[in-house]
């Protein structure tokens, strides 16, 4: 069985890959796109640590991805809408061109 | 356990089902819709026809049963429901689903021309499902539940001609207001769980309102000494209070009248705010908790007591000088809820139920009758357009005699004996005589208003033509409603004499059901009750007298004629019918109170926290000062100095605020990073 | 309510299933290299040279007047005159052509190169089997593999080459009692021509 | 042989084989010795499944269908194959080039792998999982993303608008799909396709225990059927392809074998949903008869597919092609709420005592609302003979 | 150290790390499908069936479709528009990925200097459907109800903000 520190390496890794993307890429989508996989990169230490944990027949970490998966999908709908809506008042998703709330 | 015991769910399910299927048909089915109503409405009647049987033929404790299941879990807890018959819930299920019935069968007729008569039969059914759900919830987050559907739908029914601004007001109005008492109930709910770690009022032992709470809620006392049932009792009165329109927060239930005319003024008058009075009676045991451990009562039912002491005599003293033919009723509904709970708090149940029982009828009675006039009045409510409707409309002047001698208490009327019992329990009533006096002064004052009223509207010649607009059609005069409204009419007067006689002092069965006794024929308990019964029955042909006085000697003829008493004391009669100022006096108080809190806070944001933030950035300002004096004396003598000071003192913030959201998230994954380096150089360390 | 229409429809085309099996009349499709339709006369496909008797390049009617190649709105008729004569179906000496190509690839069978043919010499062929592995050669027919019996003409279209055939007899006849005059003869004989086709 | 040796002949020749392998390699043996099968017998329904159908709907237009290469046409998909197989393949010059390679066979892989959880007979199932119905969906779910990549590769308009129609036809008839599924899992309690199969085997008397025999059942199958056939884009719902406005839809630029592999995907698609189908609610391999049980149990699955294979012909034979609106009008007011009535009804079924009324009551709760609905989708719509002014 | 999950773990990094750079934002949601197929198999490799395919069957079969439809609908006609150009060595660009090395660093030194743990139980508890159905009904019934008024807040929502104004529409 593999050893639960290398889910959390993957886990990690994942987690920085997604928050590199969300950090340099310019298209706003994609920025949303990071941070789903920032999402899923903290569902992988919720089930691992439900593998690995003392009583896993409680399901916490199962349950808990369940619902990390569902605010996901809402967060991606919301978030797209937004986008959307945003995209029809700039006519561009390019995030270094949306400053609107500059101080 | 019988069959309708576990069925009891039934009762209120039924209307519930049937406003569902109404909500989704057709605008123009409106026979069904009716149909559909009133037929739940009547299998409801029938369910709770057997829950009484059941509860009739019942003896001791089998008297009260109980039907619990759970709901959900709630991480360990179950939450759990039920349904509860006892008598109490048997007697207030007959009477809500009969006056129901009628009020469902007497709308058709009412809003036969209606355009939105599906939708009013829709929260027609919700209501009446609602409120049957609160009275058999034996537990009190259902009963809260309920309350609040019955909240909901009295909101929507009192602003059902929504286009009426002052309807609309109205039903706002009535919502907030209860929803303030209701904040109190949700408060004692909550304090109650914290502290018993159940809901249900009786679960075989385990309940709240059962031996082992009530003891260990009596023994500890909280802040200003109060027993803990005590304070959680009286929280759960604020609900009731706003509910069935006591003292402070009754200033929604006139209002109320803008709903659709008696239907659902009736609805609030009768059945709605009878509900408060009803969650009195439920936690009863709670409030009375305590008296066995050497005290005679508890300061929950003083409250109850004396707050019942000033609606009834607030609400008799206002309905002296009102013109609507229904607020007169409103205000009158207002008082008699008063006389309901000096019943609870000296009496206990049983007093507090009879009167409302008794007044449930009697009411819905007047309002049906007040409808029927404002019907054939073509839609006039001033009481001072009417006159002389005795002959137009005879039927409805019998049975509007009949409830209004019945809310008289004149003897031998179902009022009377409801009433005196009041008095009777509050005249011996061992910490004062303050709420009897109270009480028999609103009694006078009940005959007074009645008499009033009647003179105005049914003595006399009609004043109807002089204001009509429809005189040019050829029936200026009044008219006698349709059958479908007498009829209610009728079958209402029938109770609204006799029902007394369930609860007289020689044979109480009423009182004794409800605490399921059997009752026995005793004219010894009489001769205790007796002196009483003479006095209000004094008390109530001087208030027909004095009313006869100033208003039948001499008639009215002109419709702008001033009232007697407006004549006499012009200050006292606008003091009256302005109902004491109270709304003015919110709007002074709580209203400017929140407005100076917002100029306060203003104040606040102005000075104290946009002082700080001006220090800081003077604080920034100096240190930039200070930074660019060192750069163009000491470091670098050819940088510009305002561009230094600039950019230090006023765009460091601002740059953070780069409007590029990356940029946010930057810092936030670089907090992460400290955040994680420190969590794991402290658990190193 | 929802859902009649469709099994409506659905026993519509299960009828056809079933019946298409059992009776033969329900079937339309012909098996077409073994089995054909019958020929109606007025089909046409595509046009060809009639010639009189037995030797085309002698009974050729054409003359070579490229009134045809002028009309055709395809433009995929190609005349070359001869430079001798020869006599034509009425017995006039005329020129033949030298070279007659019709690209049937071009072709759209309109029929307008029959219509104004003086000389009865162009008809509508009606063969259609005329697939070829090289579409450019193959299609392009010269007036060897374009002329066809007039015995061919009667026998497709039957009513319409008794009819030719009766002009150009009378047409013969005019011309043969006076040689003298054939200018005129020519002309008759085309007008006649021309309304008989 | 008995009936059942016959049944479990595949079975225990697995087993037999296995015996012959080194432990080693037995994993990968037992794999391959699963999956062979599956990816010769489906190929080759797809083959003879294209002649019945090109024959069967002429049959319904009184036409005779194919009939020329082999024996009554039957050898007409070896023709059709060659000819895919030696065709130019064509790339467009714009087309992303990975993008349009991977799209045919990434659809072609996501329609295999479905099969890895489809009890074809008693025992016979490749990967028996926990949540194989989940499995099943969540597989399907990549048909769409393949859809897409092969539109939005071919850099045209056309194929383009038939990729987004089909993603947007297909997301919105996944809903009713795994809606109309769930009845079945509320009933058997289970994922496991193999142990739905399995509930459903019993027999009364004769007749079987399949879902499909109760009211929550036969609405399920129905809606399923449906959401099945839109789902797998064949007529009347085969908007993405619509010839008369875009041509072939999504694959309009592919041609020769990536092509036929298209046509492959989207006949292997619809053969999975009609196993799915088949294991939901006709009682995946049962026999339909207490006394036909002596039959082996991939027979009776087979006879079953090729039951519901027919049937789609038929409605292709039948049905004119909806209109985009009507399609997802269709979908979110007509399939949706009726698959959650149906998932109310079955819940119903459930908790009533079984019996006569329990049928009654339950059938009732499907039929009224269906009544309704079908007042509603038909209301303002006049039925009637057109006439038009010009074209006769 | 299994093969499947070295696997699953390549797909994941691989997929995911193609969706981060690539210049085509369609080949990064098609490569971040891929991604999340990887995880949903690491999601199998420790036992979690139910969640691994709830995860493809939301990320491959929604998410990535839905994000495909905003990109369509926002400047999706126009291929070059789509293609972000070659800019990875600016100032921003190289500060967020110096900001996402150290939470790595960080994230990735901690994950290693975790006791390595073996599971309690050898065989993973089952988390099928029946399982997690009724752990849904009972335990977490209140979160349960909580993510479907969430989930229909959103898709209200959605819907409200992706609808055109009034003005825009005319």
């Amino acid at each position: 069985m593999t050893p639960l520190n290398l889910f959390l390496l993957l886990s990690a890794l994942l987690f920085s890959i997604g928050l590199a993307g969300a950090l340099t890429r310019r298209n706003a989508i994609l920025v949303l796109i990071g941070i789903e996989l920032m999402l899923n990169a903290a569902n992988i230490n919720l089930i691992a640590f439900w593998r690995f944990g003392p009583n896993p027949e409680a399901l916490t970490g199962v349950m808990f991805a369940i619902f990390s998966i569902s605010v996901a999908a809402a967060e991606a709908a919301v978030g797209l809408a937004i986008i959307l809506a945003v995209y029809r008042h700039n006519k561009t998703t390019n995030l270094n061109q949306i400053d609107t709330l500059k101080g | 356990m019988s069959w309708i015991v576990h069925n009891l769910w039934l009762v209120a399910a039924l209307p519930f089902a049937a406003g569902g299927v109404i909500s989704v048909m057709k605008q123009r089915q409106r026979t069904l819709a009716a149909g559909l109503a009133v037929g739940s409405m009547a299998l409801s009647f029938v369910l709770a026809l057997m829950a009484f049987v059941q509860v009739l033929t019942s003896h001791g404790e089998a008297t009260r049963q109980f039907s619990n299941f759970a709901w959900f879990q709630f991480g360990a807890e179950w939450v759990r429901l039920g349904w509860l018959l006892d008598p109490l819930t048997a007697v207030m299920l007959v009477m809500v689903t009969f006056v129901g019935l009628l009020i469902f069968i007497y709308s058709i007729g009412y809003m036969a021309e209606d355009e939105n008569f599906k939708r009013f039969f829709c929260f027609l059914a919700l209501f009446a499902g609602a409120m049957l759900g609160v009275l058999i919830a034996n537990n009190l987050l259902l009963l809260f539940m309920c309350w609040e559907i019955v909240g909901l739908t009295s909101y929507l029914l009192i602003g059902f001609w929504y286009e009426k601004p002052s309807a609309a007001a109205a039903a706002k109005k009535a919502f907030i207001v209860t929803r303030i008492g209701d904040l109190g109930l949700f408060l004692g709910m909550a304090w109650l769980y914290a502290q018993t770690g159940t809901l249900l009022f009786y679960d075989a032992g385990r309940g709240c309102l059962e031996a082992n709470a009530l003891t260990t809620l009596a023994m500890h006392t909280t802040v200003f000494g109060l027993t803990l049932s005590s304070a959680i009792g009286i929280l759960i009165f604020c609900g009731s209070a706003g509910k069935s329109g006591q003292v402070p927060l009754h200033v929604w239930l006139p209002d109320a009248m803008e709903g659709p005319t008696p239907v659902s003024a009736l609805i609030h008058a009768a059945t709605m705010v009878a509900a408060g009075v009803f969650l009195l009676a439920r936690v009863y045991p709670l409030l009375s908790a305590g008296v066995t451990h050497g005290m005679t009562t508890t300061v929950a039912l003083q409250v109850v007591t004396w707050v019942g002491a000033i609606t009834a005599l607030f609400g008799a003293l206002v309905a002296v000088a009102q013109w609507d033919i229904k607020r007169i009723l409103a205000y009158s509904t207002m008082s008699q809820l008063g006389y309901m709970m000096i019943g609870l708090g000296t009496g206990g149940v049983s007093v507090g139920m009879f009167h409302l029982i008794t007044h449930a009828f009697f009411k819905a009675l007047l309002f049906l009758g007040a409808g029927s006039v404002i019907h054939g009045c073509h839609g006039e409510q001033d009481i001072r357009f009417m006159g002389g409707l005795r002959k137009a409309m005879p039927v409805t002047f019998a049975a509007y005699s009949c409830g209004m001698l019945a809310l008289c208490g004149v003897p031998l009327f179902s009022g009377f004996w409801s009433k005196d019992e009041i008095l009777h329990s509050a005249f011996v009533w061992n910490l004062s005589r303050g709420p009897f006096y109270i009480g028999a002064i609103g009694a006078l004052l009940t005959a007074f208003y009645m008499t009033r009223q009647m003179i105005y509207v049914y003595a006399g010649t009609t004043r109807l033509a002089a204001e009509s607009t429809h005189g040019e059609h050829g029936h200026s005069g009044a008219h006698e409603s349709p059958k479908v409204m007498t009829v209610p009419l009728l079958i209402l007067a029938v109770p609204a004499v006799v029902l007394g006689f369930f609860g007289t002092p020689v044979w109480p069965w009423f009182q004794s059901f409800l605490e399921g006794d059997t009752a026995n024929v005793s004219f010894g308990a009489l001769g205790g009750a007796f002196p009483l019964m003479i006095v209000s029955s004094l008390i109530v042909f001087v208030g027909l007298g004095l009313g006869w006085l100033l208003y039948g000697r001499k008639l009215i003829v002109d419709v702008g004629a001033l009232d007697r008493i407006e004549s006499a004391q012009p200050g006292l009669f606008h003091l009256l019918s302005g109902a004491f100022y109270i709304n003015e006096l919110y709007a002074a108080t709580v209203v400017r109170f929140t407005l100076v809190a917002a100029s306060v806070s203003a104040w606040l944001d102005r000075w104290i926290f946009g002082g700080v933030v001006r220090a800081i950035s003077t604080i920034f300002v100096l240190f930039a000062k200070v930074d660019s004096f060192a750069d163009t004396h000491v470091v670098n003598r050819g940088f510009d100095a305002g561009c230094g000071s600039v950019s230090y003192g006023g765009s460091f913030l601002s740059k953070l605020q780069a409007g590029k959201v990356q940029r946010y998230l930057k810092f936030v994954g670089v907090a992460l990073f400290v955040a994680v380096a420190l969590l794991f150089w402290g658990g190193k360390a | 309510m929802l859902g009649v229409g469709v099994l409506k429809g659905l026993v519509e085309t299960a009828r056809n299933f079933f019946g298409s099996y059992v009776s033969e009349e329900r079937l339309t499709t012909l098996q077409y290299p073994e089995e054909t339709s019958p020929r109606i006369e007025a089909s046409r496909s595509f046009p060809f040279l009639v010639y009189d008797g037995s030797d085309w390049q002698q009974g050729m009617r054409c003359v070579s007047c490229q009134i045809c190649e002028k009309e055709c709105p395809p433009k995929c008729i190609f005349i070359e005159k001869s430079p001798d004569k020869k006599p034509d179906a009425v017995g006039k000496m005329q020129f033949y052509p030298a070279k007659f190509d019709i690209d049937i690839s071009v072709c759209m069978s309109c029929q307008i190169c029959v219509e104004v043919c003086p000389f009865d010499a162009i008809k509508m062929d009606v063969d259609y089997n005329l697939s070829a592995t090289n579409r450019f050669s193959d299609l392009l027919l010269d007036k060897e593999r374009l002329s066809k019996s007039n015995e061919y003409y009667h026998e497709i279209h039957p009513t319409e080459a008794a009819s030719v055939d009766a002009d150009l007899a009378a047409a013969r006849e005019k011309a043969a009692p006076k040689p003298a005059a054939p200018a005129t003869a020519a002309v008759q004989t085309a007008g006649t021509g021309g309304a008989a086709s | 042989m008995t009936p059942v040796a016959v049944d479990q002949i595949f079975v225990t020749t697995k087993h037999l084989l296995m015996g012959y392998v080194p432990a080693f390699w037995q994993p990968l043996a037992s794999a391959i010795l699963s999956v062979v099968p599956v990816l010769v017998v489906f190929p080759a329904l797809f083959a003879v499944t294209t002649v019945l159908e090109r024959k069967g709907l002429g049959r319904i237009q009184n036409r005779l269908g194919p009939n020329r290469v082999g024996p009554f046409g039957f050898l007409q998909p070896a023709a059709d194959g060659i000819k895919s197989l030696t065709k130019e393949d064509v790339v467009p010059r714009d087309a992303d080039k990975v993008v349009h390679f991977l799209a045919p066979i990434l659809l072609v892989l996501a329609s295999f792998i479905v099969y890895a959880v489809l009890p074809i007979g008693r025992n016979m199932v490749i990967a028996d999982l926990n949540s194989g119905l989940l499995f099943f969906f969540a597989v399907g779910s990549m048909v769409e993303l393949a859809v897409f990549m092969a539109g939005w590769s071919s850099r045209s308009k056309y194929s383009l608008l038939g990729a987004m129609r089909a993603v947007a036809q297909m997301i919105s008839y996944e809903i009713p799909l795994v809606l109309a599924a769930v009845v079945v899992i509320m009933a058997a309690g289970s994922l496991s396709l193999p142990a739905i199969a399995e509930m459903q085997s019993g027999y009364t008397w004769i007749w079987p225990h399949w879902y499909v025999l109760t009211p929550w059942g036969f609405a399920g199958f129905v809606l399923f059927m449906i959401s099945a056939t839109a789902e797998s884009n064949r007529s009347p719902f085969d908007l993405p392809e619509g010839e008369s406005e875009i041509i072939a839809g999504y694959y309009i630029e592919y041609s020769g074998f990536k092509f036929a592999l298209f046509f492959l995907g989207e006949y292997l698609g619809m053969f999975a949903t009609s196993g799915l189908a088949i294991t939901l609610f006709l009682g995946g391999w049962s026999a339909p008869f207490s006394f036909l049980t002596w039959v082996p149990s991939y027979l009776w699955f087979f006879a079953k597919l090729l039951v519901l294979i027919a049937a789609f012909i038929w409605v292709r034979g039948t049905f004119p092609r909806l209109r985009m609106d009507q399609l997802m009008g269709f979908a979110w007011k007509f399939m949706l709420p009726m698959t959650l009535v149906n998932v109310v009804d079955a819940g119903l079924w459930h908790f009533m005592p079984s019996g006569v009324v329990r049928g009654v009551v339950c059938a009732a709760v499907i039929v009224i609302p269906f009544a309704l609905f079908s007042r509603r989708a038909q209301e303002g719509k006049k039925l009637q003979i057109r006439t038009y002014r010009y074209a006769e | 150290m299994s093969l499947f999950f070295l696997i699953t773990a390549a797909i994941a990094i691989g997929g995911t790390l193609a969706a981060m750079t690539r210049r085509n934002p369609i080949h990064c949601i098609l490569s971040l499908a891929l991604g999340l197929v990887g995880v949903a198999g690491v999601y199998l490799a420790l036992g979690a069936q139910f969640v691994g395919f709830t995860q493809i069957l939301v990320y491959v079969g929604a998410v990535a479709i839905l994000a495909t439809f905003a990109l369509m609908m926002t400047q999706g006609h126009i291929v070059s528009a789509l293609i972000e150009p070659r800019r990875a060595f600016s100032r921003s660009s190289v500060s967020g990925f110096v900001t996402a090395a150290g939470v790595f660093s960080v994230l990735g030194w901690a994950a290693q200097s975790y006791r390595p743990l073996t599971p309690s139980t050898q065989q993973a508890p089952a988390a099928g459907a029946k399982e997690v159905g009724v752990a849904l009904m009972h335990t977490y019934v209140l979160p349960l109800e909580v993510i479907g008024v969430l989930l229909t807040a959103a898709l209200i929502g959605a819907v409200v903000i992706a609808l055109p104004s009034e003005e825009e529409r005319s």
